[in-house]
């Protein structure tokens, strides 16, 4: 059997675009990297959104990028089922092509931040975290200036009804994301936003005090293998 | 509008140059009219007093720098040593490392966002252009005291500043140092520090070779940052229409700089870039002449073709400008389309702006008229050297008399353990760090707060081969001890670097620094830098790791009072297996706690001395160079063989903040006791050369062993475990309560 | 040539940290009376020609689809006087 | 009450990144005819009482001790129409 074949797109200023690649290789997928001026998904089954300052962020995170013509290609795909993983920029970029409602503001703290942030898994049906249980608490490093979710009273209420808020701050909330929310699904659950970075906490060595990013390359494998 | 030409100029002989406002000397423009044979054209002026600064010259320095050479240790790691952009080393299977440390002090007061974001930008260049991908930044960050209101404008803007740009470049922020002192608060110290990897068969070098080679600008276009000397000249010389106020702040572009990274490296692979040179202070003036001067000898550049963002500016302006995000390629003509499809792929504006030649010229034109004639080297390498006269300061000995002896000594040790802890200078700086990113390219093994900052090496260039290897790096400097004597001071700062290195188990190899000084026209100041350059010299040879390159920075003083002298040594080191790494402090439970080295009565220019008696005077600790090569040697070999479960040095404060930060590290207590018989010097005093590790208990032998081989004083203390750092007889203090304190100073200050 | 000026605000409902941390610091620097501060955005858009209805529509077009996000944030568009 | 507003922008030969970017990304989303465009800040200050001289002159002080950093930064100050 091929291994699954999972999209890494970079943008002008992705900026972690090798470490996404690189735990979608760990996790025994092959990394395909998408380039945002071509209208060409290479026929992967499924994509990660990297983090970064896509365009420098100068404007809004993310508000230039949703305009490449990648993202002209990713986003009637993302609707029809196509998994899609979006962490930090890539959560950003998600919000403002409107794949995911609400949108991230700037940190209450007014300060980026950086560092290993309690996270519990809220909703473990998603592509992304079904080798997680639900309740789950697990540890992902943060680095955002702008990670602040808010959206409208009713669509957060949606989005708690509905299972919708995936991932939740715990021990301390780093941004003031309204409810603490640190990831959403969309209706489908095939598309999945957070702030964290599980492409950071994937190995022993490096990067966070932890290997917990392991279960979200984990789910997505499972689901394309079993799909 | 007229144009100052060669032509004109050779017309007008007696016409009066305003070579001194622009900071030139009467006999160095006497000197710059004996090379021409004529008055410089306005143009001209501006290249050579900008080549000429002190601040591209190294002028007042130069002679003090040789040392480096002369006394340089040999080494069989070095590749490019002293003169190029960055020195590169060796680090082994094929890989080379290039760092460099630089300041960016007075901007940062003047504008601290984008002095220190610039800063960032300029360093990360350099690195770029020895043809290595950026891999990490550090910054050495010195501001006025903590409680000054000044230094709550400028201290939030650096550490924003660097954050934003180091952030955006997607560069690791690995360590550095905050350090306040009432000293810095007119002059705040900037250094900013980048490390990049490279193949080592793919150095590139500043150089402009063959004739009929074209030259390229790419980057950002020029603007009229950092050009207040330019204006000058400018509205002196000729009839001005718009000579408004130009700004003297440069803004930075990360995403520029971003993109100009990625497509750098591009070029590098495609092989079409002869030779490469990133413009920093200077600009195109210090490209073109250093390129030429290096190459072939001659080049010829049309300034009309330099894309403008401000299209009102002067040729003479052009030159002068310090526009960020700027680079300067030689590529042959056959290469150009493939140098241009790939700019064009990363969105970065590339321009031929002239040609290599063999004439021994560099020749620019505006408006079709030759307005800059010159010998290239005459600018870049034949500026004016001084030996400028120096002499201990009135003061020193006076100074030097003045020992903590007289200080009386505390009765409560805890009260003062905790008074130093929860002091700014030790306090914890994650006020700072949890603003940078050091997770980003997913290679980091250590940073912040780790004694030194440690990268695998990985994935960044294609043909490379695989490795196990990975790199640390730590820089340091202490200003008190340096006052006290620059001479020590520098090789203080030097063994701190390098111990720092050697506690994660890397072998340091190779030394970059930055000169943080007065005025070099104050003989007294400029005795102080004679003095750190001979003394880091000297230790540099003794510990046998050559210095690859550096920075000077001159002129920090407000009026006649000079900050600290205050030399910034940064150190690499290689760790042949990255994984065999030695992680900080106490790592776990029911490890041995053992202290290596010896501690004297030792306490001029001692944290304690600063916190509790805010005083400064004596001599710094002693210096034991051979001491410091043996515990490096004990520390690699110990961490290779896997005896070491964790590790921290010992400096600012001692062993008793040591003993803190060892706890803070995971949580983990200890009980101990102490080997000597004065409980307060065996907490507090600062005595070189000193680590503690912790060891699994049955690794104590062979770990004992270790350093009898190498005559390391090795004492055991007692054990971690517990939720509290227990003296036996001294103090017992809860972990949490340590944490407390550790973290609560920056935020009280600055929010 | 013309200049059009795109004036963007957070949503009342929105919270403003930027403008609350200044709201707070004014007291400490010594001014008072002031209730709240908010923090928006300026662009200054040049455009060829005159800023005609059509050339309006196009700018306003552009604050919509990019140099606003219209889910949480407010614009005007107006030529500058 | 009164609403009297600061627009900040930075000085016109202060290099504008931010508003490079969107200069710079427009054509890409089919906005052609924009020669150039900067980006700024605006922030809505409610004050107490009348917008008379003197309270203007307060925000004007506060513009340029906080809300403007001088140095790059140019202000204006208005109430708002
Ligand atoms: N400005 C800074 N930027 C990044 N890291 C910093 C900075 N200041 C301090 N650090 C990090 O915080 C930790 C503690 O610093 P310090 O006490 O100065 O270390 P040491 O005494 O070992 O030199 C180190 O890991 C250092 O690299
Ligand atoms: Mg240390």
């Amino acid at each position: 059997m091929n291994a699954a074949r999972v999209g890494v797109v970079t943008f002008p200023g992705t900026l972690d675009d090798q470490d996404a690649a690189r735990a979608v290789r760990l996790a025994g997928a092959e990394p395909v990297p998408l380039w945002h001026a071509d209208h060409d998904l290479k026929g992967v089954d499924a994509v990660f959104l990297p983090g970064g300052f896509s365009y420098g962020d100068y404007l809004r995170c993310g508000a230039i990028s949703r305009f490449s013509p990648l993202m002209d290609e990713l986003i009637p795909a993302a609707r029809a089922g196509l998994p899609v993983l979006g962490t930090c920029n890539g959560f950003q970029i998600l919000c403002e092509a409107h794949l995911l409602p609400g949108a991230l503001t700037r940190n209450g703290g007014l300060h980026y931040i950086c560092r290993d942030q309690g996270i519990r898994v809220e909703n473990a049906d998603t592509a992304w975290t079904s080798d997680f249980e639900a309740g789950q608490e697990i540890v992902l490093p943060v680095k955002h200036g702008e990670g602040r979710y808010v959206a409208d009273t009713e669509t957060l209420a949606a989005l708690e009804r509905d299972g919708r808020v995936v991932f939740r701050y715990v021990g301390g909330n780093p941004n003031g994301s309204l409810n603490d929310i640190a990831g959403i699904t969309n209706e489908a659950g095939n598309v999945v936003g957070l702030m964290p970075h599980p492409e950071h906490a994937v190995e022993e060595l490096t990067g966070a005090p932890s290997v917990d990013g392991r279960g979200f390359f984990t789910s997505i494998l499972k689901r394309l293998v079993n799909a | 509008m007229s144009l100052d030409s060669v032509k004109r100029a050779a017309e007008t002989p007696d016409e009066p140059m305003p070579y001194a406002e622009l900071g030139m000397k009467g006999d160095e423009y006497q000197r710059v009219c004996d090379i021409l044979g004529r008055r410089p054209t306005g143009s001209e002026l501006a290249i050579y007093s900008v080549m000429w600064s002190e601040h591209c010259s190294y002028k007042s320095s130069k002679v003090h720098l040789r040392q480096f050479g002369t006394k340089a240790p040999k080494s069989d790691a070095l590749l490019v040593g002293m003169g190029e952009n960055a020195g590169v080393v060796d680090i082994g299977d094929g890989w080379a490392a290039t760092f460099k440390i630089e300041s960016h002090n007075h901007p940062s007061y003047v504008e601290p966002h984008q002095g220190a974001a610039t800063g960032v930008g300029g360093i990360v260049r350099d690195i770029m252009s020895m043809g290595a991908r950026p891999i990490a930044v550090m910054d050495a960050l010195r501001f006025g005291g903590a409680d000054q209101q000044d230094t709550r404008r400028v201290l939030p803007g650096v550490v924003e500043g660097i954050s934003h740009y180091g952030n955006c470049l997607g560069l690791p922020n690995i360590g550095g140092e905050v350090v306040f002192d009432p000293c810095y608060i007119g002059n705040p110290l900037v250094n900013a520090l980048c490390v990049g990897l490279l193949r080592k068969d793919q150095i590139k070098l500043a150089t402009a070779p063959g004739p009929g080679n074209k030259v390229v600008l790419f980057g950002a276009r020029t603007g009229a940052d950092g050009i207040g000397g330019a204006s000058v000249l400018a509205s002196a010389t000729f009839e001005d229409e718009s000579q408004a106020k130009r700004p003297a702040v440069q803004v930075g572009d990360p995403f520029m700089e971003k993109l100009l990274i990625e497509c750098c490296l591009e070029l590098y692979q495609a092989d079409v870039v002869v030779g490469i040179q990133d413009l920093g202070a200077a600009g195109v003036s210090c490209a073109t002449t250093e390129l030429a001067a290096k190459g072939t000898g001659g080049m010829t550049v049309d300034l009309n073709l330099v894309p403008l963002r401000d299209p009102t500016l002067r040729p003479e302006e052009i030159l002068m400008s310090e526009s960020q995000e700027r680079m300067m390629a030689v590529v042959t003509p056959e290469d150009i389309p493939a140098f241009m499809a790939i700019c064009e792929k990363w969105d970065v504006p590339a321009t031929v702006i002239g040609e290599v030649t063999d004439t021994g010229r560099l020749v620019m034109t505006w408006d079709g008229d030759v307005i800059v004639d010159i010998p290239p080297g005459t600018a870049a390498d034949e500026g004016p050297v001084y030996e400028r006269p120096f002499h201990e300061p009135a003061g020193q000995a006076a100074l030097n008399a003045d020992g903590p002896e007289r200080l009386p000594r505390p009765e409560d040790l805890r009260e003062t353990l905790l008074r130093l802890l929860g002091s700014p200078n030790l306090g914890s700086k994650e006020w700072v760090t949890s603003q940078y990113d050091r997770y980003v390219r997913g290679n980091t093994v250590l940073a912040q707060p780790a004694d030194a900052g440690m990268l695998r090496i990985s994935e960044v260039m294609p043909g490379a081969e695989e490795t196990t290897r990975g790199i640390a790096l730590a820089t340091d400097g202490n200003g008190r001890y340096a006052r006290l004597d620059p001479y020590a001071g520098a090789q203080l700062a030097l063994a701190e670097a390098y111990r720092n290195v050697a506690v994660t188990g890397a072998a340091p190899l190779a030394v970059t620094n930055c000169l943080n000084f007065g005025s070099p026209e104050d003989p007294e100041v400029m005795w102080q830098f004679a003095e750190a350059v001979r003394g880091l010299a000297d230790a540099c040879k003794t510990l046998g790791v050559p210095v690859t390159g550096g920075n000077v920075s001159f002129y920090n003083q407000t009026g006649s009072t000079a900050i600290h002298p205050t030399p910034v040594v940064g150190v690499l080191g290689v760790i042949e297996d990255v994984a065999t790494r030695v992680r900080s402090g106490f790592t776990t439970e029911g490890l041995r706690v053992v202290l290596l080295g010896d501690t004297r009565d030792e306490f001029g220019g001692s944290e304690w001395a600063h916190v509790a008696h805010g005083h400064l005077g004596g001599l710094p600790p002693a210096v034991d160079l051979e001491a410091e090569r043996a515990l490096g040697s004990v520390l690699v070999e110990a961490a290779r063989d896997g005896l070491l479960e964790g590790s921290h040095d010992l400096s600012d404060g001692g062993l008793a903040i040591a003993l803190a930060e060892a706890c803070l590290a995971q949580g983990v207590g200890a009980t101990l006791s102490l080997p000597g018989d004065d409980a307060f010097v065996d907490l507090f005093s600062e005595s070189t050369s000193r680590a503690l590790v912790c060891v699994r208990p049955e690794a104590f032998e062979a770990l004992a062993e270790l350093c009898g081989r190498y005559e390391v004083p090795c004492y055991g203390l007692g054990t971690t475990g517990g939720a509290s750092l227990a003296v036996e007889g001294v103090f017992e203090i809860p972990v949490a309560e340590l944490r407390e304190t550790h973290a609560a100073p920056l935020p009280a200050i600055f929010g | 040539m013309a200049r059009v000026i795109v004036d963007v605000m957070l949503k009342p409902e929105i919270l403003d940290p930027q403008g609350q941390a200044i709201a707070r610091a004014l007291p400490r620097l010594g001014f008072s009376g002031v209730q709240d501060v908010r923090q928006g955005k300026r662009f200054e858009v040049e455009i060829e020609g005159e800023a005609d209805e059509a050339a309006l529509a196009e700018v306003r077009k552009m604050a919509e689809t990019l140099l606003a996000n219209t889910v949480i944030e407010d614009f005007t568009v107006h030529v500058e006087r």
